[in-house]
């Protein structure tokens, strides 16, 4: 059949189901920067599953013409690991909100991170609880009021780069709900990674905390408040392209460009000790840039990989198992 | 019957013995039991076994806490528990003796370590006088034996530390023992050439063990401490092949062989619990199987990453023990709600929290049957013994992947830990477990909620099927669709087909049936799980002096088979025997209105023979 | 009874009304319909509402998922639910049209926004043809309106942007009800001044509403679209003072009452889940009681917290729906072995798994009577209506910190989000809730499982008290020291003891009674939870038309009232209806061996009176 | 009573229960370390509490005669905080396992630990699962041989010193079992802080793991493994305190102290940017020294203190609750 090699669509992956978001919300970006990287990567729709917790952002899988798997609130990352585990050739996305992967759903992110199941975990983060109606969450920045805070949250917030760093995640990102080309291309990274891949996005609910990422994410101030990580490449923003980062002791500082050594600007290193990424993520939102892009991209054999692989040499050596040799084992004895 | 043997001996040919071996966790009391009930399978008895584990790791030596026990029951006739009451004892110190002796049968045998009784092993196991110095062994046939001083006597030329020597004392015992029940040594000393001569290439420690063993053998031959030998005559047993197995062992190869059944990859997610713990561990180690163990790092990813490969296609298994259930339960609503198969087994152990790890209880049923939100019927199996754990484990993935449904298999830890002799199954009489799963081909007519007419199981659509493509979750499901739906009519449908869909499974399930006795009977004793042994034992020894008993068991806890309420109905008393406060009776008679007697123990021991017969009596005047 | 009132309009005096106002979820139905409740409360009427809100925070505008609902029932007389079928439907859009019409009374009243009705309106309503233009409203007294032009007109002056012109439109529909129930429009006036003028500063809005208001009540009084007025006169309700409360807020002022009584803080431990959400939220904002709230990172936090607070000293309480419940039971059972005092709020859902959120159902009972490993009994008390769950809740704190165990408190979504007046209690007849702690004083006979004689319960020595250091944990505790113990017969005593404690709160509590009727009727009507309504409204139109049934409602699920049994043994049939698939009909049958006849329904909607009139009928022939 | 005043001596801090760790294990010398450090502290008995979960390591409340809690596996940090919110009066510790804390448990930590809950959570890390008997735990090494893992575990573990910077721990050290002394001194600074306090002890678990921590503690490795962290300090090590840690690049190296710049050997700067800790941390074991002693500790005030400071403010604000005035509100009616 002609369908079965033509090339798919975004449309191919849109699916009957009405999207149910509010009318406003980032999630919509999203989705549709998630269809467009999936008609790019050429995979074919069965091979893909979708997999998600609770919340809004959990709704996801509903929207994708793809295997999909709502699950309950904070274990998609288990889940998602079962699957990828059980049948490595699938390609498994998470999609996951601040609170079902930070909260409820913070322990299984950071086994599945560390342990390496090669899975695409993208947390939409709103800073948020969406779902029940507007509580702080542990992306919620110190002294929100919410409606369980009325005089403001005294929980200090996650830095979810940092948590996904010291959870040895193998491929570490951040993008924007509205900047779809820097999204899609995160994304497409992500998908050709080999390991466990976080992908933090930015996400605007404009119903319960609308603006959230306002101060950085603006039109207006993006360009001042944002910087794009790209390996090999010096930390230069700003609109006019005249800011840069370099080090002070062991402390990074915004500097004008002009005057500026250019050996004392910082390169952006994926490869460099990890320090360096957790150096750049923990700049202070707003005071400093903001990095977005690639934090880290490492290789490594994957868990799935590395179960299969135990299987096939374990089978190797001792022979395909066999029920009669497995069952008439030990100390058998005859009674006639 | 009595004789003499070559030697001169006295030999008493008795149709069964019990014997207990009891010492300090580090005595290795465990190895010996089970070497005594290896050669006593292996020459032809009946036997049941009960290990009885300390809950810590290593209690400080020589303290009650760290007692260790096993006792083991050999017959020349059909047997059902490891026994009431230990014939023999052995007890390698103090505080063993000290929670020992209570149990011994008046008269019996006590075999003591006397180099053992010095004031601080007294202090340790809180004697303040010497046990050997009162009267505490009176009523008793007290054998001190100074194994201590007898093993390094022995070994004084093997050239091995004092610490090694030390170890090799349990042996000594067993050898006394052999001698008292004229048992071949063969057995123990290829098992001891095989573990540390050939497998930890320590062959000195193989020849140490040999030696001391055959010094303990002959040493009772010598001394003539004892009155006379005994002998236990073979059994009569089904004819076969067999081996010794625990209940663990065969949930984990009872698991092996329903995915090769049904031609499906095993993966278990787990996370170790005891008393289940030994399953993940023995899987771990048939990856040539192709099975797939991953160790999660709580209860709740453990059964999730199951949930996850049953929706990728595997045949998906978690495994734990009664808190461990607990947290699950939120997830097993998931499997109900998306319909996947999945196996749950619960070894449980003695309740509630953490309670007695290391000591069994029946308590999880309730927990099993009705712990989660909303209704949701998940269908129970349970097994009833070490060995009939692999056909139950056969059972439950039966229903589980011929239902869509998850089910729970229930163990204990009286189970897991027990060993018995199993005669091992014809291999061609296992069901065929393999499952009809939509492939391209059905695209058009595929419904996600759609059922099959006789099981009303939905279709199983694994992901990579081209053209099926469709979505599941823990939302409401409409009917054929699947798609989330929260219409009023729905629900109450979904409601009733989920609950339908296990009440069938009773059509595919032998009726309810009586294992002993008849309704004309004026008593049934009705049972589930690991109570089997001590109850067919009671009804054995009633029915034989002629009381009218009859005895039912039952394996499927959900649904009832059919058939139940009816013959209940036909008993004057219906007694339940149960390891917790009366739960099966409770749904027994929330199910038929029958009122049952409930007659519980929760001590974390299984309930005796006597026991049970005593209970019976009463009802029948 | 007719009359015409002064400007001429015909008046008919009637008993009661239901109206039910649906719209989308941005169109403020849920306030809209709070204010017709407020305005009839302090009219004077009795009163029963169901709110019913869509899944989805914002479904997208105009679809049926997207419908939001809020019924009222009002009357002269004492009512019990909040009507079956509605008098009047007021319906902003298709959807709401669509999803509504079916349940309106034939020939009832549906005002219609014909605003709304463009092809885009008609096609997100999954419409064909205009159900303007076809048979739809055929036998229903339909009035057009055009709210959005009419408000648009009404605010042309007001200087305000389009969309929150369009906001008003609902206060134009509730002028229409106002005037077709001749219903005074201050209360609602003083809302929006208090709401929007003062706490919101934007007097713009509340003037633009009021102004919406009074057109919309002007124009109904002008067109003459109506055939007549009505007038719904004051109920005689018990004198007293009266406010409008929703189950949730009545649950938290229960928590924080008890705190006060019990001269304890107050700590909530809570993670945020659909519908019980409320309560942690309202707790949050009386910091000023002292009330500690604690938004843990995931349920089971949620309750450790607590546990943890309850060890500590506090008063302590977790809130959740189903779910949570499911994921708490772990922990509630460390509660139980540690016999620590704490309230678990349970406010049930549909399900099973992640269900219908929104929706109402009973189906946790089982679950909370036996959802966790081991023999582990709980207390469960349910509340039956919005108001009464303050005085269930008090009474939950009750049998917590006198009995020193963990008790479940169990009321519904329906209870949770519907409101009805409430008669407020006098403060002094709260019952004292104040506990004995064990002092310093008492440190040479201080055991941490010694007991009370009459209740069982164990000291609450709480950390901080000099000389009272103990350990307390999830082990099995030896009786009376409390140290960690594994011996048989200990276990036993104390599995036996926590049983006790729990069975002789029957003692404490009132004797099972009947609430209309006497034994001598033929057919008990028993029930549990926010079903009270629905049967005292049955119960009552049968007694009146003089048939012989009786009612019963349970508040004490565990342990039962004493009397229970020898009462229901008395009636010829025992009918429980209930939302969900039988449970406390199977608790019913498995403790009293007494058979009933459950009555289910599991819709997500409570029970509807004609529904359990009918089936009493059934039974009366 | 003269008893009340006289300061508390270890032996005072002795339950009359049996010691039940297996004869060697490690556990033992933490047990008397920390009841040196109680009476050093002053601390009346019953204002103390220790909370543990489950774990050879989590029998340890049986042994202190204080206020004790042997919760539920992988709960206490959430139990604990319970107990300290309610009554920030008590000293609470926590005590732990590796399987515990970073297992079941590891959300509960990594919570607790970011809201700064005051509490001082000792973590026995033995790199096992102990009282299970023996299956590799979240910090047991790639490749390790356990029961559970016949042919080496796949699981990359998880840096405890990492996941506690992650998390936001105020507080972070470590030490090790044997080296009482400087156990001692940490938990002594533990205490001291006000906050959320993680302290990983490297403990020897003879039975299942014996000698996990042989390469780096040993009597004769010891000077040469481990780099001690003192602030302000340079770091300079080795048995004859001849070697020195340098930054080549973003990664620290070891030189010879002789020969060395000394401007270029690192400082240890507890109040530098997280980073700096973040590096050290990183450091691979064996290959370069392990640092012990503390990471961080930062001032901020804890999250027990924060809620306690809201219900002040609330309650001079809105004065202090009243039942009648509570019940008493909104929209009332009379009828008469
Ligand atoms: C076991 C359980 N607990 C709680 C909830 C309620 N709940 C649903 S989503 C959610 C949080 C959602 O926040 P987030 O993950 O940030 O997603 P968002 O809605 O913001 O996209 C909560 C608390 C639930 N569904 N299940
Ligand atoms: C809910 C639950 N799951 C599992 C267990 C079994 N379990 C007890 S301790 C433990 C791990 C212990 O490891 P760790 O925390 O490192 O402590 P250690 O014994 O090594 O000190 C496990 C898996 C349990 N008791 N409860
Ligand atoms: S509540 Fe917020 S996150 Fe959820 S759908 Fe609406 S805008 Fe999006
Ligand atoms: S098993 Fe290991 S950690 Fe546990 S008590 Fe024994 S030596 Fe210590
Ligand atoms: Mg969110
Ligand atoms: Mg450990």
């Amino acid at each position: 059949m002609a369908t079965e090699t033509a090339p798919l669509k975004k449309k191919d992956f849109k699916t009957d189901q009405d999207v149910r978001w509010c009318p406003g919300c980032g999630d919509y970006a999203i989705l549709n920067s998630i269809q467009a990287v999936m008609a790019k990567l050429g995979r074919k729709k069965e091979d893909v599953v979708f997999v998600s917790g609770i919340g809004c952002s959990s709704r996801f899988p509903y929207y994708m013409e793809t295997y999909g798997f709502h699950t309950i609130h904070g274990r998609a990352p288990a889940i998602a690991s079962g699957v990828k585990i059980a049948n490595p050739d699938l390609d498994v996305w998470l999609v996951t909100g601040d609170g079902d992967a930070m909260s409820i759903g913070g322990n299984h992110l950071i086994h599945a991170l560390r342990r390496r199941v090669n899975l695409k975990i993208l947390m939409f983060n709103n800073r948020i609880y969406g779902l029940t109606k507007g509580q702080y969450s542990p992306t919620s920045p110190l002294g929100k009021v919410t409606k369980t805070s009325p005089m403001g949250s005294l929980d200090t917030p996650f830095n979810p780069i940092h948590l996904a760093l010291a959870s040895k995640a193998s491929f570490i990102a951040r993008s924007i709900d509205v900047m779809g080309p820097h999204l899609q291309d995160v994304l497409m990274q992500a998908a050709q990674h080999e390991g466990s891949a976080f992908i933090e996005i930015f996400q605007n609910c404009n119903i319960f905390n609308d603006g959230a990422f306002e101060h950085v994410t603006g039109r207006d101030v993006r360009a001042d408040q944002l910087v794009d990580l790209q390996h090999g490449q010096k930390l230069i923003f700003g609109k006019e392209k005249d800011k840069a980062i370099v080090m002070d002791g062991f402390a990074p500082k915004v500097v004008p460009l002009a005057g500026t050594d250019e050996d004392a600007i910082l390169t952006w290193d994926m490869d460099a000790n990890p320090a360096l990424a957790y150096l750049l993520a923990g700049m202070e939102e707003g005071v400093m840039p903001t990095p977005i892009g690639v934090f880290r991209n490492t290789k490594r054999v994957s868990f799935d990989a590395g179960v299969h692989q135990q299987i096939k040499e374990a089978t190797e050596k001792h022979g395909k198992g066999d029920l009669k040799s497995l069952i008439y084992a030990g100390d058998l004895w005859e009674v006639k | 019957m009595n004789s003499e043997n070559n030697d001169g001996h006295q030999v008493e040919t008795i149709k069964q013995a019990t014997i207990r071996f009891a010492g300090d966790s580090g005595d290795g009391m465990q190895i010996t039991g089970t070497q005594f009930t290896n050669t006593s399978a292996i020459f032809g008895n009946d036997l049941a076994t009960f290990p009885d584990y300390p809950a810590e790791i290593r209690a400080p030596a020589g303290t009650i806490p760290g007692v260790s026990g096993f006792q083991v029951r050999f017959s020349s006739f059909d047997i059902h528990t490891p026994g009431d009451q230990p014939d023999v004892l052995i007890a390698m110190n103090p505080a063993a003796l000290k929670t020992n002796l209570k149990d011994l049968k008046p008269g019996g045998i006590v075999i003591i370590n006397s180099d053992n009784f010095e004031k601080g092993d007294l202090q340790k196991a809180k004697y303040e006088v010497s046990p050997l110095e009162d009267s505490t062994l009176d009523g008793y046939r007290a054998v001190k034996v100074p194994l201590n001083k007898l093993t390094k006597e022995t070994l004084k030329d093997h050239g091995l530390g004092p610490k090694v020597v030390m170890r090799c004392k349990n042996f000594f015992a067993l050898g006394i023992v052999y001698w008292l029940y004229q048992r071949p040594m063969e057995t123990t000393i290829s098992y001891l050439d095989r573990e540390f001569g050939q497998k930890k290439k320590r062959p000195e420690i193989a020849a140490a063990n040999i030696a001391v063993l055959k010094a303990g053998y002959n040493y009772a031959d010598i001394t003539g401490e004892f009155q006379s030998q005994y002998e236990v005559p073979k059994a009569k047993l089904t004819p076969g092949t067999y081996r010794n197995i625990q209940g663990n062992m065969a949930v984990g190869l009872g698991l092996i062989a329903a995915s090769l059944q049904a031609k499906l990859p095993l993966f278990l997610g787990s996370y170790p619990i005891t008393p289940a713990t030994d399953i993940l561990q023995q899987l771990a180690a048939y990856k040539n199987f192709g099975v797939v163990t991953f160790q999660a790092e709580d209860e709740i990813a453990g059964i999730c990453s199951a949930i996850g490969a049953s929706f990728a296609g595997s045949f998906a298994v978690t495994t734990t023990s009664g808190p461990g259930i607990a947290l699950k339960s939120e997830a097993m609503n998931l499997a109900v709600m998306t319909e996947l198969p999945l196996v749950i087994v619960n070894v449980q152990r003695g309740g509630p929290s953490t309670g007695m790890p290391t000591k069994t209880e029946q308590s999880d049923l309730l927990q099993c049957l009705y712990g989660r939100n909303g209704d949701s019927p998940i269908p129970v199996v349970a097994s009833c013994s070490s060995s009939e754990a692999f056909d139950a484990t056969i059972e439950a993935s039966r229903i589980a992947l011929k239902y869509m449904t998850p089910v729970v298999l229930l163990t204990d830890g009286y189970i897991a830990n027990g060993a018995e002799p199993w005669l091992l199954p014809d291999l061609d009489t296992l069901p065929n477990l393999e499952v009809n799963r939509p492939t391209e081909a059905d695209k058009e007519t595929y419904q996600p909620y759609g059922r099959d007419e006789t099981t009303l199981a939905r279709p199983w659509a694994v992901p990579g099927t081209p053209g099926l493509q469709h979505r599941i979750g823990g939302l409401e499901k409409e009917d054929l669709s699947g798609n989330v739906c929260y219409d009023p009519s729905n629900h109450q449908k979904m409601t009733d087909l989920r609950m339908e869909k296990v009440e069938r499974i009773a059509n595919d399930i032998p009726e309810f049936s009586l294992m002993a006795g008849s309704t004309d009977d004026k008593v049934l004793v009705l049972g589930w799980g690991s109570t089997l042994g001590a109850i067919t034992a009671a009804v054995e020894e009633l029915r034989t002096a002629g009381r009218s008993v009859a005895q039912a068991h039952l394996r499927h806890l959900n649904p009832f088979p059919k058939g139940l309420a009816e013959t209940l109905a036909k008993f004057d008393h219906v007694i339940v025997p149960e390891m917790n406060k009366g739960q099966l009776s409770l749904v027994l008679q929330g199910k038929t209105c029958i009122q049952v007697e409930s007659f519980t123990k929760v001590t974390g021991l299984p309930f005796m023979t006597n026991e049970i017969i005593a209970k019976v009596n009463e009802y029948l005047g």
